[in-house]
């Protein structure tokens, strides 16, 4: 099956932690055909105001019931304009969009997830077909590093409770677990821990994901990293999305891999980081505006 | 054909003669903005589309820009891809059979750094089945010139022109630029040349920066502008062409609706390429054509041709030739 | 003054010189947005702005093009008003004194239909007092030589300016039109010519039409397009004029907040122009000031000087030099 | 007191007729300043798209109460965005601007009224105002001539019970009342009556008003005509929204007036009648849009 547009209705919309927002949508097409970390292009509201689609991955799929969950981060006025739809109102979607994760093919492998903020998004999915494809095997429980700036803008523990996860927090602030980078986390208490993950997932901001591929390639641990990029079309059309990438036949000439198409799931060892300049993504809004 | 004039109000003709080029209807995709055409097929059936003009290709393989290439701005986008491309080889060899496959006329974009270039690039494309068209780029830098835009002077676009047609026995369509002080003196240059069609607008220069890092928001610094906010700008760049020379003109800029693409047959284009509405709504074209459809019937009119270039301007400005206006009003 | 780092990050100096011209602050209006200024008194306290600037004035009164004068497009809207004024005399005797009362600096806005109506208005306005500066708009038709535009042309720009120069000893600021192949080069010859301060942009040209009635949308059929919908264009276009001439530069097109004119500041303009912005809330440009000083202070700058014209582009495009885009992305 | 800027939260808002909506809200500073025949220019939605403000008249205004009401009629996008407005959210309005009419001196004046579909929005407010000026003396009633194309888009009778109006109705399709154009009303009604007003006021389709403004110049008939032209300022700044007028000078000169400024509200000789074009205003949103 392939890609569509649909006309998704509007369920739930709330804030379920500090500016992040659960919607949750009847989208009975889309959610037959969506993998976990695949994502939808959202028009966010009628008219030309904004212009474009936001790129926003599929936090949860319930193919049964035709629904999809999307947890966004109100980051400026797309998503800020999302977040007042109010229930019933339609929404219109373009996917499902992009590679996805792979599933782990060893079923007991030993798993660990990165999220930093926002980035658990589309590792909750993920999270969950591993979980129901591991319930009959006694496989190691799956360990979640999920961090951010401070404890309100953490999801609820609560929520994690139905997956085979087992969660460690941690806060830049320090107000809720681990004080420090996620990153920091992930290194001290696996090295305490004496865990080696045989399959690693992340998802976050972009200095995040960079220090997780370093520390999996440096261990050699395959690594599965959702990346963002700015998107016009989200289906390989405009070629807008581009990323430096290493040369697949292995010269050290200039390529790009396109993050709509080839990923957003790519692998650490793909991506150029040195030609990734500081500056990808916009600014946060100008708060005199 | 029309013999039954309910029959005719019922299904109106689209099809468009545009000189050397006939389409079954005036509605087309724009180069860079429909990929290869086979990214929007799970959205609408190419085959119903008037032509699809591919993503513009290259003698060699182009990488592109660095990110970032793209910026959102007031109801429209700039974009600095850089020409990123699979080269004239790849896409001979592995993106124009599926296209053609699919049942819809291909129109190939091209450009150069040199005339040469244009002129091999030609006659790589002239042997090759299943080709409409070319549409030539001109918005190019000329490398041996020092890069100067060849699209931006009369007599660099007219060699280009003249080079690639002597390359080929294909239909030329030449692409203009906006910015330009007087797009008529192009326009005339390039169809004294041997260009069959001309076709406008390419993207306005633009540019977005960031108050806070202080930075371009494209690693390019500088890119062209698309989308609705450029229209009327388009509208007017058509207008101005329609008037300078006797050949067909494609109008192109900010096309989002069917009300939008008439907008353009209106003031004489006899075919329209839809952009960047594409991203925002991947069906665009085929909406476009339906509404064009209904428009006609709702009009009682029989066909497209009908409605081409009817504006009516007479008697509606008394006073124009005492005015100054602080915008060129005037025709070159 | 800024002794107390405290202090300055407090109240942060918005003070900006202009060559010749010094304001208190980079915000003022555009040409034809603001009428007399009067017009906005209700809504803003006009003593807090950098400047007025007037509607354009000629040496007689001007009734303007025959309705419908304005149009609504994405973003933007086009006008052709045809320069209605009251003509220099009314002007004077009974526009500037209410105007002078309100304690903001008046920059005057001028046009001709020749070299010497330019020159005869600067004589006029010479004299007058409470009179900061004259803003020079060079997009009228030149009538001498059958209508082409002034300000499209560098000889013909310098021309004007000159014989301006002649006439008053004033500041001369001239306002420049996107509408040409490269703003650099006018820029340049207006400037060798005598221009203190150069201005940018005038509105881009533009057309609407109905495709119901089959008539444009302005009795004039082409206007100028502003708004939001030009501020990309407007931004490139300001920021290749400060890397064309060694003057000061006032950016203008599309800005509706501190963000925007943040932008225009940070290329390098030296202060700004609302225009449209007044029509959608006529309170935008204190508001713009307002946001300008927090941003300031957010930022921990002493003053405006420290931002303006501090954009970062190094490293910024490494591939630059092989890439090949479709617009012009290279200075003139 | 001048104009202002003012943000008026909804109260109500809701269709009354065919296409036609009221809308209330507590507007305090406008309330307190606005007359009857002014307008206020109107934001009909947050962001650019439609970047222009719309006009439109006071339909009421509660000084008292500090509401003022709008009635509007679903003429394209900005209207439209306008009628989804939900109750408590706020609108942005500048105003009162323009001229607004001119009261009868005389309060015993046989006044006339001529209304064309939504051209009863600016007349209510007026008849409202005359009925109370005149409750204390015997006036004979004004009269409204009030048309519209069909039944369901005229507003119900029952809303003129308050004021000291007798209504004479039509339509173009003979739905209700009269069966015919409403100056043919006014015509017949008059003539077959022997009334002859002494003071006119009028508000429609730019055809009706030319056939008012004839029908009263040939009588000598003093008439208010609220006229309408694209607008983007309301304030007499931009120019744009200029009309053909006679000169005031008496020479024929090209002279302009500018409805938001020197009106909205002309008297029937001062108009250019033939120089107006024919298409001035938009045509009607595409159905296929
Ligand atoms: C494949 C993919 C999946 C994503 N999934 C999620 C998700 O599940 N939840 C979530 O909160 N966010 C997600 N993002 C980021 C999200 O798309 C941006 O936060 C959002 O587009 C910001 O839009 P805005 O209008 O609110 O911000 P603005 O700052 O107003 O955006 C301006 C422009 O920048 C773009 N933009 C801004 N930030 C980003 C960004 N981080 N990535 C890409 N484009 C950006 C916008 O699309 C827009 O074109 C994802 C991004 C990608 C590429
Ligand atoms: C002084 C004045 C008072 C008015 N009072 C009322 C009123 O009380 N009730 C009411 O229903 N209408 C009134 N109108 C007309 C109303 O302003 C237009 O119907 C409305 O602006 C249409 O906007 P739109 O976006 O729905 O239509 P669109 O067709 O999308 O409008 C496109 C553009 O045309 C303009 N426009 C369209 N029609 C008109 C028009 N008839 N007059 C002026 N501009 C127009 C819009 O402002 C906009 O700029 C008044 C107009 C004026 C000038
Ligand atoms: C992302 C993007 C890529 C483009 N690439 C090309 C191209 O390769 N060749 C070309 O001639 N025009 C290219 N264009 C210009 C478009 O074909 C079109 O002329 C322009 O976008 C204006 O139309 P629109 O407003 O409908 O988008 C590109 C435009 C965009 C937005
Ligand atoms: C209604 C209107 C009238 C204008 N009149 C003049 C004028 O008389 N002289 C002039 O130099 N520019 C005139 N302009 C151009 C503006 O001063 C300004 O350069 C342009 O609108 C771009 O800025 P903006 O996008 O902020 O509106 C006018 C613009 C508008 C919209
Ligand atoms: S977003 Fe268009 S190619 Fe990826
Ligand atoms: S609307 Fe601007 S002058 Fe009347």
């Amino acid at each position: 099956m392939g890609k569509m547009q649909e006309d998704a209705r509007i369920i739930r919309n709330e804030e379920v932690a500090r500016m992040t927002w659960l919607m949750r949508l009847h989208s009975p097409g889309i959610a037959a055909r969506a993998r976990p970390g695949q994502f939808g292009m959202v028009r966010v509201r009628e008219g030309i105001d904004p212009l474009l689609r936001r790129p926003l991955s599929f936090h949860r799929i319930h193919s049964g019931k035709g629904e999809i969950e999307l947890l966004y981060r109100v980051a400026g006025k797309g998503t800020w304009w999302l977040s007042r739809c109010q229930p019933d109102s339609l929404v219109n979607i373009t996917g499902p969009l992009g590679n996805g994760f792979t599933m782990p093919d060893n079923p007991s492998a030993a798993i660990a997830l990165v999220a930093g903020g926002i980035g658990i998004a589309p590792l909750f999915e993920l999270m969950v077909r591993i979980s129901e494809s591991r319930s009959k095997i006694k496989a190691e429980k799956m360990h979640l590093f999920y961090g951010a700036r401070s404890a309100d803008e953490l999801l609820p523990a609560a929520v994690f409770e139905s997956t085979d996860v087992s969660v460690h927090w941690s806060t830049d602030d320090g107000s809720f677990g681990f004080s420090g980078y996620v990153t920091e986390l992930l290194e001290e208490w696996t090295a305490r821990a004496g865990f080696r993950p045989t399959e690693l997932f992340a998802c976050g901001p972009l200095a995040m994901q960079h220090n997780v591929a370093r520390w999996a390639l440096a261990r050699d641990i395959p690594v599965q990293l959702s990346l963002e990029s700015l998107m016009a079309c989200g289906i390989g059309a405009c070629l807008g999305c581009a990323l430096p990438a290493v040369h697949p036949g292995g010269s050290s000439a200039e390529h790009y891999v396109h993050v709509c198409k080839d990923g957003p799931i790519f692998s650490a060892g793909s991506i150029q980081w040195r030609k990734i300049r500081k500056q990808q993504l916009p600014s946060p809004i100008f708060p005199c505006d | 054909m029309a013999q039954n004039p309910q029959a005719t109000a019922a299904v109106p003709d689209l099809s468009v003669r545009l000189g050397p080029l006939r389409l079954k209807n005036p509605v087309m995709t724009a180069s860079g903005t429909f990929g290869y055409g086979e990214e929007f097929a799970d959205f609408l059936d190419l085959g119903c589309l008037g032509a699809v003009v591919v993503k513009g290709i290259s003698l060699l393989p182009r990488p592109g820009n660095p990110p970032p290439r793209i910026v959102e701005t007031p109801a429209g986008m700039i974009n600095a891809i850089g020409l990123e491309n699979v080269g004239v080889e790849v896409f001979l060899a592995s993106r124009l059979p599926g296209l053609r496959e699919r049942g819809v006329p291909v129109i190939v974009n091209i450009f150069g750094n040199t005339v040469e270039e244009y002129a091999e690039l030609a006659s790589r494309l002239d042997g090759a089945a299943g080709i409409e068209a070319l549409e030539i780029n001109i918005s190019c830098p000329n490398v041996k010139q020092g890069g100067m835009i060849f699209g931006t002077d009369p007599a660099m676009a007219a060699k280009v022109v003249e080079a690639v047609r002597l390359s080929t026995g294909l239909p030329l369509i030449t692409k203009l630029t906006p910015n330009v002080t007087r797009i008529g003196e192009i326009a005339r240059a390039v169809v004294d040349a041997g260009s069959d069609i001309l076709s406008c607008i390419n993207t306005v220069a633009a540019m977005a920066v960031d108050i806070f890092s202080r930075r371009p928001k494209l690693a390019n610094v500088m890119g062209g502008l698309s989308g609705p906010a450029i229209r009327p700008v388009a509208l007017r760049c058509t207008y101005e062409v329609v008037r300078s020379v006797n050949v067909p003109v494609i109008g192109i800029g900010g096309i989002t609706g069917a009300a939008d693409a008439l907008e353009f047959l209106l003031v004489g284009a006899r075919a329209v390429q839809v952009g960047t509405a594409n991203f925002i709504n991947p069906a665009t074209a085929v909406e476009i054509l339906e509404g064009i459809e209904r428009f006609l019937q709702v009009q009682g009119l029989a066909g497209i041709e009908e409605f081409i270039g009817t504006l009516d301007t007479g008697c509606l400005f008394p006073f124009a030739e005492e005015s100054c206006e602080w915008i060129d009003l005037k025709q070159p």
